[in-house]
């Protein structure tokens, strides 16, 4: 029996794409070597922020006496690891639910593109199976990208699944790398008390951020005992000792580091491999699926979404991608009614989760001068907020960029308490296309956070009451 | 936004109109691109370049009127 | 010398209005009989989100077990009150350095009406002085509404002030009254031990919110501990004792509670005494300063702003009624070269601190029925929130309301966790009179509470994929 729909790889893309093409009236598999739910739920997105949860209250007992509380604690490292492990689970389960309430079949093992509308699917037990599909989308997703000088071995040389799952807490690591990834393990294990020290080639952490958010981190990160080395470079890890010593190149020349353990986190690589693409002919481009903007490969029925293919590697991104795939396959089929809009990347929101947290949308302040924009800035720290001020979290600050000329709100780039649920307004406002003055007469309550947006927008018109 | 005509336009849209002296009435016409049919930033910038290079105003690149004003998936 | 502008109320309608005015350019004063900030900064928003604050910390320690954390602690509740007020006076202070910074003149002392154009201040000291000025703004705030059967004795019977401060922390308190400041306390004291009664008149808590918004915070305070009345009124209190008796008149009949201490939370009275309204012919209005949209009374000359005129009581109201008001009276003058939009009271969002948080602006689905819309109603559980299951917040949902017609988001409305810093997305998106094709086509991130708004639209529209 053909479907008319067949997704490989059941991450954010993968199981979204599933049942968005449920819905549009397609009969629907997935298939899946590993765990329902992809990278995201189960070594991603998911399990990272129940760790960083568990920091964030750890946190709040070191410093309970700020409060008013007299408190007392110490993180039991396996338990939280357990926790977070939990988490992931009913996260994976929810998947699974999803699939059988929109009639999706699940069939587990490994696929292969075997011929025009088939792929070859084997099991665990080594059997295989053919799939027939009318339109097969590929969300093989990603994994950590491998330096030849970092490889990873699982036990002294890590990524960040082993990184979620350590049978002890390290006494020290190195991380290597300060994406997002690489800042939120490194803050996640330095809160539990492991002496971090992050390794960054770039000459600043957080480097696709704007770089007054750069600055802001680090400084945050010092003061919490996390060492900084920008500008850097891991050129080999002896891993012969008890520990490791990792070599690293400095601008002031080389120096020696010594650690329990190496997190690499260098980036992502697209799983691309022993998927068929060659024998199919599906072009590839810079190591990932080459897509329009509708997600078709060159290959007729063949589609492509998510991490392994260009674009943000997120799981947001993967998952919109996802929806627009299916619903332009429905569009030409007469099942769906218009043609879904195609993805604006540049109103893609990022968030980093470590504290204090970063969001951000839209261009930084380099991007937009170098796009030759005349910008109006303004930028508002929250040591000024009431809401900062009440909740004891008085660092960073919230910085719009707008376009002078014609008042479009650029960007957005926002560091502190709680940022991370703030981005949303700016996207929309963005996608609706605003100006400064709906922003300003559309009222943010207070006491929050969010209305330190609001404040940004009057100093970058010179208007703010509060600064 | 305030406006007397039958179509919405995004702040953004009437800004750049009234930056670049595109009249109500000329913004009335534009084919938009957008969900609906609504003007966007893109096709407001096409129509004043195209009208700066001399070209017709309903050349706008993109501007594919698309979906009759009907809900999907209702 | 007479100026420009002076400000009768230093809250954060007064102090913002005389902020503003200046930037525009006008010679402004302030009068304040009491702290600079209002109730808001002293003895309002922001000291109780300092107390909630703390509650929460300790809530977490409560619940360590849960994120893997062993720890134990208890509340010094001496400490919990000296941090919120140490936040009100930085605040203060904040407002002090913003008058100084933007040359407004403060005058201490309290301000009456005497003539068109002239405000006698009388100081502490008891001496008086006649400040001129072209433009008067009155912002003279208000305080505790009080019933008849409750009348506030500042010891047993307690408004909201004394019980931000109280000397010791009592083992049992009946809250009257479950608005925001009732339901606030409520949870405060309960959280720190404190066994706790809410009796509301009507037949739910949190009457102004959506009725199962009241439902589903009622389960929650309920679960933890906090005793709820509604439909229930006190008809008398007996202070003679070693605490209170207060009678009860329920539906089923009278009851007598005992507590130390009954908090009246019944709502905000206008401060219009004794400052020459009516001397000057002033009109009001059910206990409030008539206004027209630009804040002017009858009197020529004389404008108000903020809990002394009618509107929602709340800050951020009372700061953009200000700011309206001064640009409009610099629009008159020529200082200004627009005329600025008058506020949309039905896009006013409204925010809860207690635990969970409550967000909501626009229409409950009761008064978009009444109002005759044929509405799609969209409802997401935040127990299917990946954000919310990592961050063990599982309580609470989203509700959007849609116009079935035109598709006009006519009103959202949310208990959760961190739900207070989402609800300016759904006031910007409204203020650009969004549909709902441009909240799902803005990217929201994952994973976050945030995107849980998208989530509920896609219910409305039967096009939800985690449901
Ligand atoms: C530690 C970490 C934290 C992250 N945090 C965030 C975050 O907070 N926010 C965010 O937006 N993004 C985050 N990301 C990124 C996010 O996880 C990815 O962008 C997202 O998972 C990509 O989704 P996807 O569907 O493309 O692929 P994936 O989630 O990678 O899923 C691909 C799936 O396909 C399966 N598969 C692959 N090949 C085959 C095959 N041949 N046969 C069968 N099955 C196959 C895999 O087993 C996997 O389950 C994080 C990533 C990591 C590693
Ligand atoms: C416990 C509590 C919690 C609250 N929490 C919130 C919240 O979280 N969010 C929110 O939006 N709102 C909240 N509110 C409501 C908010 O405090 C008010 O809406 C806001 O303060 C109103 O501002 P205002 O400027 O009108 O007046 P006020 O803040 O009341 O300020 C009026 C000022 O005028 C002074 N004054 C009065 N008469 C005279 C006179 N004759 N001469 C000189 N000075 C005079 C007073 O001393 C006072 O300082 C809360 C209120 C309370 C009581």
């Amino acid at each position: 029996m053909a479907y008319d729909v067949v997704v490989l790889g059941s991450g954010p893309g993968g199981y979204v794409a599933a049942i968005r093409a449920s819905q549009l009236g397609f009969k629907t598999a997935i298939i899946e070597k590993e765990s329902l739910g992809g990278i995201c739920l189960n070594w991603g997105c998911i399990p990272t922020k129940a760790l960083l949860k568990s920091a964030q209250v750890f946190e709040y007992i070191k410093h309970s006496k700020d409060y008013g509380i007299e408190a007392t604690g110490t993180a039991d490292f396996s338990a939280v690891i357990k926790r977070s492990r939990g988490v992931a689970d009913k996260m994976s389960k929810g998947v699974q639910f999803l699939m059988k309430k929109n009639k999706i079949d699940v069939i587990m093992g490994f696929g292969k593109l075997k011929a025009k509308g088939q792929i070859e699917v084997k099991g665990a037990d080594g059997k295989s199976q053919i799939v027939e599909a009318k339109n097969i989308i590929l969300a093989t997703g990603g994994r950590s990208r491998e330096l030849p000088s970092l490889k990873i071995d699982g036990k002294k040389i890590i990524g960040y699944r082993e990184a979620m799952v350590l049978p002890t807490q390290p006494k020290s690591m190195i991380v290597v790398g300060s994406g997002a990834i690489g800042v939120e393990f490194g803050y996640f294990y330095a809160a539990l008390g492991t002496k971090v020290t992050i390794v960054e080639f770039m000459d600043r952490i957080v480097p696709v951020e704007d770089e007054e958010i750069s600055k802001e981190l680090a400084k945050n990160f010092k003061k919490n005992g996390i060492e900084i080395m920008t500008s850097s470079e891991v050129t080999s890890v002896d891993t012969s000792g008890n520990g490791v010593k990792a070599k690293v190149k400095t601008k002031d020349g080389e120096v020696v580091l010594e650690a329990d353990v190496v997190l690499s986190a260098v980036g992502v690589a697209a799983n691309i491999e022993g998927i068929g693409l060659e024998e199919l002919g599906v072009k590839t481009e810079k190591g990932k699926i080459a897509v329009d903007k509708y997600y078709k490969t060159n290959v007729p029925g063949i589609y492509a979404i998510g991490d392994c293919v260009p674009g943000q590697a997120l799981a947001h991104v993967a998952s919109k991608e996802g929806i627009i795939c299916v619903e332009n396959i429905a569009y030409g089929e007469k099942k769906y009614n218009h043609q879904p809009e195609a993805l604006d990347y540049g109103n893609v929101p990022g968030c980093t989760y470590c504290t204090p947290e970063v969001a951000s949308v839209g261009m930084t302040e380099k991007q937009a001068k170098d796009a030759g924009y005349e910008i109006k800035v303004g930028k508002f720290p929250l040591s000024a907020a009431g809401k900062a001020t009440a909740a004891g979290h008085n660092e960073g600050f919230i910085k719009v960029i707008f376009d002078a000329k014609y008042g479009e709100w650029l960007g957005t780039h926002m560091i502190g308490y709680n940022v991370t649920e703030m981005i949303a307004e700016t996207v929309v406002a963005r996608k609706l296309e605003t100006t400064y003055h709906e922003v300003l007469d559309a009222i943010h309550p207070h006491p929050t956070m969010s209305e330190n947006i609001k404040e940004a927008v009057e100093v970058a018109y010179g208007e703010a009451i509060h600064i | 936004a305030a406006q007397n005509g039958a179509r919405f336009f995004s702040p953004l849209v009437l800004n750049i109109a009234t930056s670049e002296g595109v009249s109500l009435n000329e913004l009335e016409t534009l084919p938009g691109s957008g969900t609906d049919g609504r003007v966007t930033k893109k096709d407001i910038l096409q129509y004043v370049a195209n009208r700066k290079a001399g070209k017709p105003a309903v050349a706008t690149a993109t501007a594919t009127v698309t979906a009759p004003p009907v809900h999907r998936q209702e």
